[in-house]
């Protein structure tokens, strides 16, 4: 529990002063998607935080459209944010957004994922090409080094998906014996992931590792693996959901890629206020991305 | 008076622009055939759309034996024991005639429907009215006749005090109306009141009882049935008509139209006729003859299997409507509302839908330019309206036959091909149409007309080709003919006749 | 019966006319046939079942919106709705909640009420179908995200038995989804409700002075539609154990897809159960076979978009063959 | 004229007569000045500015879909055609292609080819509309993910001052969609074309019957939606200053709705430009406002979903007054 969400919102707050106080401090938040619990639990540690210092917080969804995010930024600028925390649907599509507020002189935070083409404030976000990497590692463990696996890939064409599946059929060379046998897109759906992954078991019943690029995917094809989830046939995911730690801890899903999301929000509005005030911020913040595992998986599930 | 069984006073209705109804009043006795006469739009489907709770009156009141009665849908007039047949069809082109004739009340076992005895009562009912059409067939696959005589199965089968037909025997030919009146008489011998619109003045008194005369929304008569049919006239229109069927025949020139062994299988077979220049060409026969169609496949609108059509010289592509208009030919089809009109659109639109392309200049049409040849036709028609602009829909339907026929006048095409050209048109009005055709012919255009109407036929054609099964069975020289002779032709069995 | 003599009905035997008005039967077959030689493994029993098991809510899904299309209407909401039902099935059923039968005729409750909603904006509000129930795509959307806090919420163990298989051959969806299009047929076919149906569709004012009363009939309609949209909702959950806020998104054109396939017009005053159940057979073949194949996830969606077409233009080109 | 006596015309103002045809104007004006009221952002040059902007691809889009509803046709493709417009015209400019113009025309002749292929597919081989849309919806994505690989590929310079601002107070998008506004209606109510797509909405057979070529006149009138897709797809990608593969997913809703709240019937023959745009006015208006107010992401769906039922019922309850 913390201590200071009784002054919670808005500029009648009058919390402790200090340089990195933030009361009354308004800012606009444009979150990818919230279709999504992971970025529920962005939003929720942005909260969370704006809470204790005291800013205003404006989360608006971009419901995965570019060009609707754009449109938010923009009309950040028009309600006169002190700062604007931007978590890009895709990297290269947020440069014209950033400009229009750089353009204003409103520092710009990147959360979870980079701005490529234009300067912001500071970037928070862990790799995914990294923890796809990390992945491919962790599943190539589980199965022995040797066998078949498939991936559930995202939505096409996502920047999510792509940098996941890139790090992942990076890192899955180290291992000739594994063989990546199908990469098939489920959406980043659970209903979806669980009839793709119905459908791939049909030609490849000696399957032994999947690798689904969310959790959400990971949950679906558990389901359809039945009794063999985490026996014959590994699964890992990625994000550290609290579904997902559940599955963890249940030993259906041996790993997945925890990317904290409510610290990367926590962070991102610390630096945004920061940014407001005018103190000067390092360029990037990297937030540890974490293999889950059975072993370790209390420590996510209470943080 | 105490006989009355309906009673409507000072019934006013008002549309947006058009005071359709001011005033009207209506008295009927039960066992009476009450004629409801009118020039188109003079307000008749109004009125017994108010007494059938299709439209609620803006003033005004119904009685029901004695009683003032509120008619607030088509379930209140069903339960008064009121039954209607609209003018514009009423049935649902995707479901059986049994489901037709069932429509609102079908019959159910167990909640549920229960078809075979749907189909029994169907079958009865059809025999009722000497229709023979299998009650599973979809409604939408009937030709229009039939619809008309399903349309009165489907009333008959409420067993109403009070029947509504307005204008049944507008689609029908002279057979099928001898059946209708004949079910009529016996309703009203059974005590049935019924109101009964037409335009067919012959009509009124081999059937009518009384008359109610309906002139601009108002009731200026009510007058027995035997009253001679000059006063009907000069009641109706407010001026006498001289010459029911005016023809003045031009001088035949040289063949317009030719068509040669035109066939479509198992429709019609080796059709082979000309029309000249100056000339109105009849063409009679039975529903079903086969009439429409080969109009259609002439026209281009449906393809044939055999034959050649050639239009001024010009030989016709098979199922090219736009290359027959090219050549100057035109069609007034026989169902207007889902052939000849865009219902949605206003009338100007209406009447320059054809001549769209000629008034084109680079890819814009000079709509204003349309908008005066529309003017002048809709006058010279005498087109009853708010304005240009009042929507097609919410014509009375003679006043949209005009427009129908009108947009061709506009587009002055050289043969025109007309089809029922006067179904549901007014005696003034049709005088009028009949006017046109022989400025037409003496302007050396011709005319190819189908009609149903007998008298019709015989007055305004100079020869008329009689159709039988999808045949040309013969032709007879309209001075000479008579009713009978075109009679006994359509319905002489032709040997081998099944068009295969 | 005789029917007019110059017409020479031609002899059709009863199977002709039969394929001729199943058309979308015959694509099935193709691609039943056309995937069993790429793949082996697709006419496995196992497979076989899976396939129904993917094409359930989708199916049922679409019976409900085959009533919506016969009356001439459509209903874009389903998706919504289905996701909204079962988040209040769970979220009600939750251990300090309701007992789940209570929750689970909470979710059935929602889901018609919805589509009663629907109705009243087009029936006495006068709005296109397509915008009321575009609206309520969103508003329905929204609340299952307001009341999930945008999270996933387990379902109570009894509810997600929809989702197991009884013995080895009988998954409980594929029987929720027979039993859901026999449902729609009767009512289509047999009642008072669906003969109405039909009537609206294809003649509305002919409807209403033959003494329907047109409104009330399309309250029924869409309630219909809000209940199977439930139902679907609720079975997707139980597969997986759980109600997510976002299921079932952008099914609604999946439903119209299956029902338009199977043979139904979007002007309404046609449309068949059977045919629609063919037409979400062909959705579910279709993505099963994809699956199995390998085929990459760009070329995925070109070549379902291919299929459909062809799917219905074999129906189309039967249909002016054999007219 | 003849206009007889009984014919009483009622004299109403040409104001009220206007506003009566511009229902969703007075939808328009009641939600302006409803958020002026409640944001003090709101009514600031800039922001009414960006309104334009982001009005205006769904507006261009939805110009073109006004040409197909008033057909009574449906086009479900123009999303997915706008993104594989884009995306062609920037793998076309890359360093190694062809120079910026010969990219744009091939970006825009993408657009014009898949509404072709549409416009085929509906009037040779009678699909229903919606389902051949519905593939294309499929095919036109697919095709974009395939071509780029599934990653954004950046614009070349040129084209990408097509999202500028020229000067302070003249953004490019919203002169663009001006200019197809303007277009559009010059074509509706001032071309062959146009009056043609109306009298084939209203009533195809009498159309047909009246010398129209109704097949050839689908040909233009999907044509058009397409390369209005690609202007808008364009100008999209001009705005982010990258092709992006999955831009514009599910516009084709908004676009539709956009036309069908200006006042078109989405069985045909009705609609206007005008009435269009500001049905696209309305939904990017709100969006705007939702931000401003800081509604919640969760309500916001459901208050768009209640203020685009309650813009149409505004209109519809003013249409039947006034009648
Ligand atoms: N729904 C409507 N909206 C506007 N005007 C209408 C509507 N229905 C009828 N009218 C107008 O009311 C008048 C009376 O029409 P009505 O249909 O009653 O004529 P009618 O006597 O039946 O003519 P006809 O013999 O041609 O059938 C006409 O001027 C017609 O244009
Ligand atoms: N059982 C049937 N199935 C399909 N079409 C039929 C059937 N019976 C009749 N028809 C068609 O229905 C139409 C009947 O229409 P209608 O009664 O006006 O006759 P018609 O052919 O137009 O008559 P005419 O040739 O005298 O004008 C014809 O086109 C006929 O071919
Ligand atoms: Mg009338
Ligand atoms: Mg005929």
């Amino acid at each position: 529990g913390s201590s200071g969400s009784s002054g919670s919102s808005g500029s009648s707050g009058s919390s402790g002063g200090g340089s990195s106080g933030g009361a009354g401090v308004k800012i606009g938040m444009s979150v990818s998607t919230l279709n999504n619990p992971y970025f529920v639990q962005f939003r929720d540690g942005a909260q969370a935080a704006a809470a204790r210092l005291g800013a205003a917080l404006t989360v608006t969804d971009a419901q995965n459209d570019a060009s609707q995010q754009v449109n938010q930024v923009q009309n950040f600028t028009s309600q006169s944010m002190k700062a604007i925390i931007i978590n890009p649907v895709d990297s290269d599509a947020a440069a014209p957004a950033v400009k229009a507020a750089d353009r204003v002189s409103i520092p710009v935070i990147a959360a979870d994922r980079g701005v490529n083409g234009a300067e912001v404030a500071q970037t928070v976000a862990s790799d995914n090409v990294a923890g796809g990497r990390l992945a491919a590692q962790q599943l190539a463990k589980a199965v022995g080094e040797q066998g078949k696996v498939v991936v559930l890939q995202g939505v096409p064409g996502t920047s999510a998906s792509r940098d996941r599946g890139q790090g992942f059929t990076e890192g899955i060379k180290a291992f000739p014996g594994v063989q990546v046998v199908a990469q098939q897109p489920a959406d980043f759906d659970r209903t979806k992931g669980l009839d793709v992954m119905t459908n791939l078991l049909q030609s490849h019943p000696d399957l032994k590792g999947v690798f689904a690029e969310n959790d959400e995917m990971a949950l679906g094809a558990i389901k359809a693996l039945g009794g063999k989830a985490g026996q014959q046939v590994k699964v890992v995911g990625f994000d550290g959901t609290p579904d997902g730690l559940k599955a963890v801890a249940a030993g259906t899903m041996t790993a997945t890629i925890a990317q904290q999301p409510k610290l990367l929000g926590q962070r991102a509005v610390e630096a945004a206020v920061k940014a407001a005030n005018g103190e000067t911020i390092a360029k990037t913040v990297a937030v540890p991305v974490k293999v889950a595992t059975k072993a370790n998986v209390s420590e996510f599930q209470t943080s | 008076m105490t006989g009355d069984i309906l009673r409507a006073e000072g019934l006013r209705k008002q549309f947006p622009g058009v005071l359709a109804l001011d005033g009207v009043d209506l008295s009927l006795r039960a066992g009476e055939v009450h004629v409801l006469l009118g020039e188109n739009g003079a307000g008749k489907s109004t009125l017994i759309k108010i007494l059938s709770g299709a439209y609620h009156p803006d003033g005004g009141r119904v009685l029901m034996d004695g009683r003032p009665v509120r008619i607030r849908s088509a379930g209140d007039a069903r339960a008064l024991g009121i039954a209607t047949i609209y003018q514009e069809f009423n049935l649902v082109p995707q479901l059986t005639v049994a489901e037709n004739l069932a429509l609102g009340r079908p019959p159910r076992r167990f909640g549920l429907v229960d078809r075979a005895r749907m189909e029994r009562d169907a079958a009865d009912l059809l025999a009722r009215v000497d229709v023979r059409v299998d009650p599973r067939t979809p409604v939408g696959r009937l030709g229009i006749a039939r619809m008309q005589m399903v349309e009165i199965a489907k009333a008959l089968a409420l067993e109403a005090r009070v029947l509504i037909m307005d204008e049944p025997t507008a689609v029908l030919t002279t057979g099928e109306v001898e059946k209708l009146f004949a079910i009529v008489r016996q309703l009203r011998d059974e005590g049935v009141a019924i109101v009964f619109i037409t335009h067919h003045l012959e009509e009124i008194p081999q059937i009518g009882d009384r008359v109610t005369v309906l002139r601009d929304g108002r009731s200026v008569a009510e007058v027995p049935a035997s009253t001679p049919h000059d006063e009907l006239v000069r009641l109706m229109v407010g001026r006498p008509i001289d010459q029911q069927y005016p023809r003045r025949p031009a001088r035949p020139g040289e063949p317009l139209l030719k068509v040669r062994g035109l066939t479509r299988r198992g429709v019609f077979a080796d059709v082979s006729f000309e029309v000249r220049a100056g000339e109105v060409v009849g063409v009679a026969g039975l529903v079903g003859a086969g009439r429409t169609e080969v109009a259609r496949a002439l026209f281009g609108a449906d393809h044939y299997d055999a034959g050649e059509v050639t239009v001024n010289g010009r030989r016709l592509p098979p199922g090219d409507v736009h290359a027959a208009m090219e050549a100057g030919l035109g069609l007034v089809p026989e169902d207007r509302k889902g052939q000849g009109l865009v219902l949605g659109a206003a009338v100007a639109e209406n009447l320059g839908l054809v001549t769209l392309r000629d008034a084109t200049r680079a890819g814009f049409v000079d709509r204003r330019g349309q908008r005066t040849a529309a003017a002048k036709v809709a006058d010279q028609l005498g087109i009853r309206m708010a304005g240009l602009d009042q929507e097609v829909r919410t014509l009375s339907g003679g006043n949209q036959q005009k427009v129908v026929i009108g947009k061709w006048l506009v587009a002055g095409a050289r043969v025109l091909i007309l089809d029922e050209p006067t179904r549901g048109v007014d005696v003034g009005a049709r005088v009028e149409i009949y006017q046109l055709v022989n400025e037409l012919t003496a302007a050396g255009d011709a005319v190819l007309m189908i009609s149903s109407d007998l008298p019709e036929v015989l007055g305004m054609s100079d020869r008329i080709l009689v159709m039988a099964r999808g045949r040309l069975v013969g032709e007879l020289p309209a001075a000479r003919a008579t009713q009978d002779d075109v009679m006994a032709m359509a319905v002489a069995e032709v040997e081998g006749g099944r068009v295969q | 019966m005789a029917v007019s003599s110059n017409v020479l009905v031609r002899r059709r035997s009863p199977v002709a006319v039969w394929l001729a008005e199943n058309g979308a039967l015959v694509a099935l077959v193709v691609l039943v046939v056309g995937l069993s030689l790429l793949s082996s493994d697709f006419l496995s029993v196992t497979n076989l079942l899976n396939v129904g098991v993917q094409a359930a809510v989708t199916a049922i899904l679409a019976f409900g919106s085959t009533f919506v299309i016969v009356t001439g209407g459509i209903d874009l909401s389903v998706g919504s709705v289905a996701a909204l039902s079962a988040i209040v099935l769970a979220w009600g059923a939750t251990p300090a909640g309701w007992p789940w039968p209570v929750a689970t005729v909470a979710g059935l409750a929602v889901g018609v009420a919805c589509g009663l909603v629907n109705a009243v904006l087009i029936a006495y509000g006068k709005l296109p179908p397509f915008i009321a129930t575009l609206a309520m795509l969103g508003v329905a959307r929204g609340l299952a995200l307001v009341i999930s806090q945008g999270s996933p919420i387990e379902l109570p163990a009894q509810v997600a038995h929809l989702g197991d298989t009884i013995g080895r051959y009988l998954p409980v969806p594929v029987i929720v989804m027979v039993v859901m299009g026999v449902v729609a047929a009767v009512i289509l076919n047999r009642t008072y409700a669906g003969r109405a149906m039909y009537a609206i569709g294809g003649n509305e004012e002919a409807a209403r002075l033959s003494g329907i009363k047109v409104d009330r009939q399309k309250l029924i309609t869409y309630a219909l539609s809000g209940g199977f949209a439930a139902v679907a909702g609720i079975v997707l959950a139980s597969r997986l154990a759980s109600a997510q806020p976002q299921a079932a998104t952008g099914y609604e054109l999946d439903a119209i897809a299956a029902v338009v396939i199977g043979g139904a017009s979007l002007s309404g005053g046609k449309g068949r159960a059977l045919g629609t159940f063919v037409g979400a057979l062909i959705l579910a073949v279709l993505r099963n076979g994809l699956n199995l194949l390998s085929v990459s996830a760009f070329w995925q969606q070109v070549v379902i978009g291919v299929v459909i077409a062809l799917a219905v233009l074999v129906d189309t080109l039967r249909r002016r063959e054999t007219s």
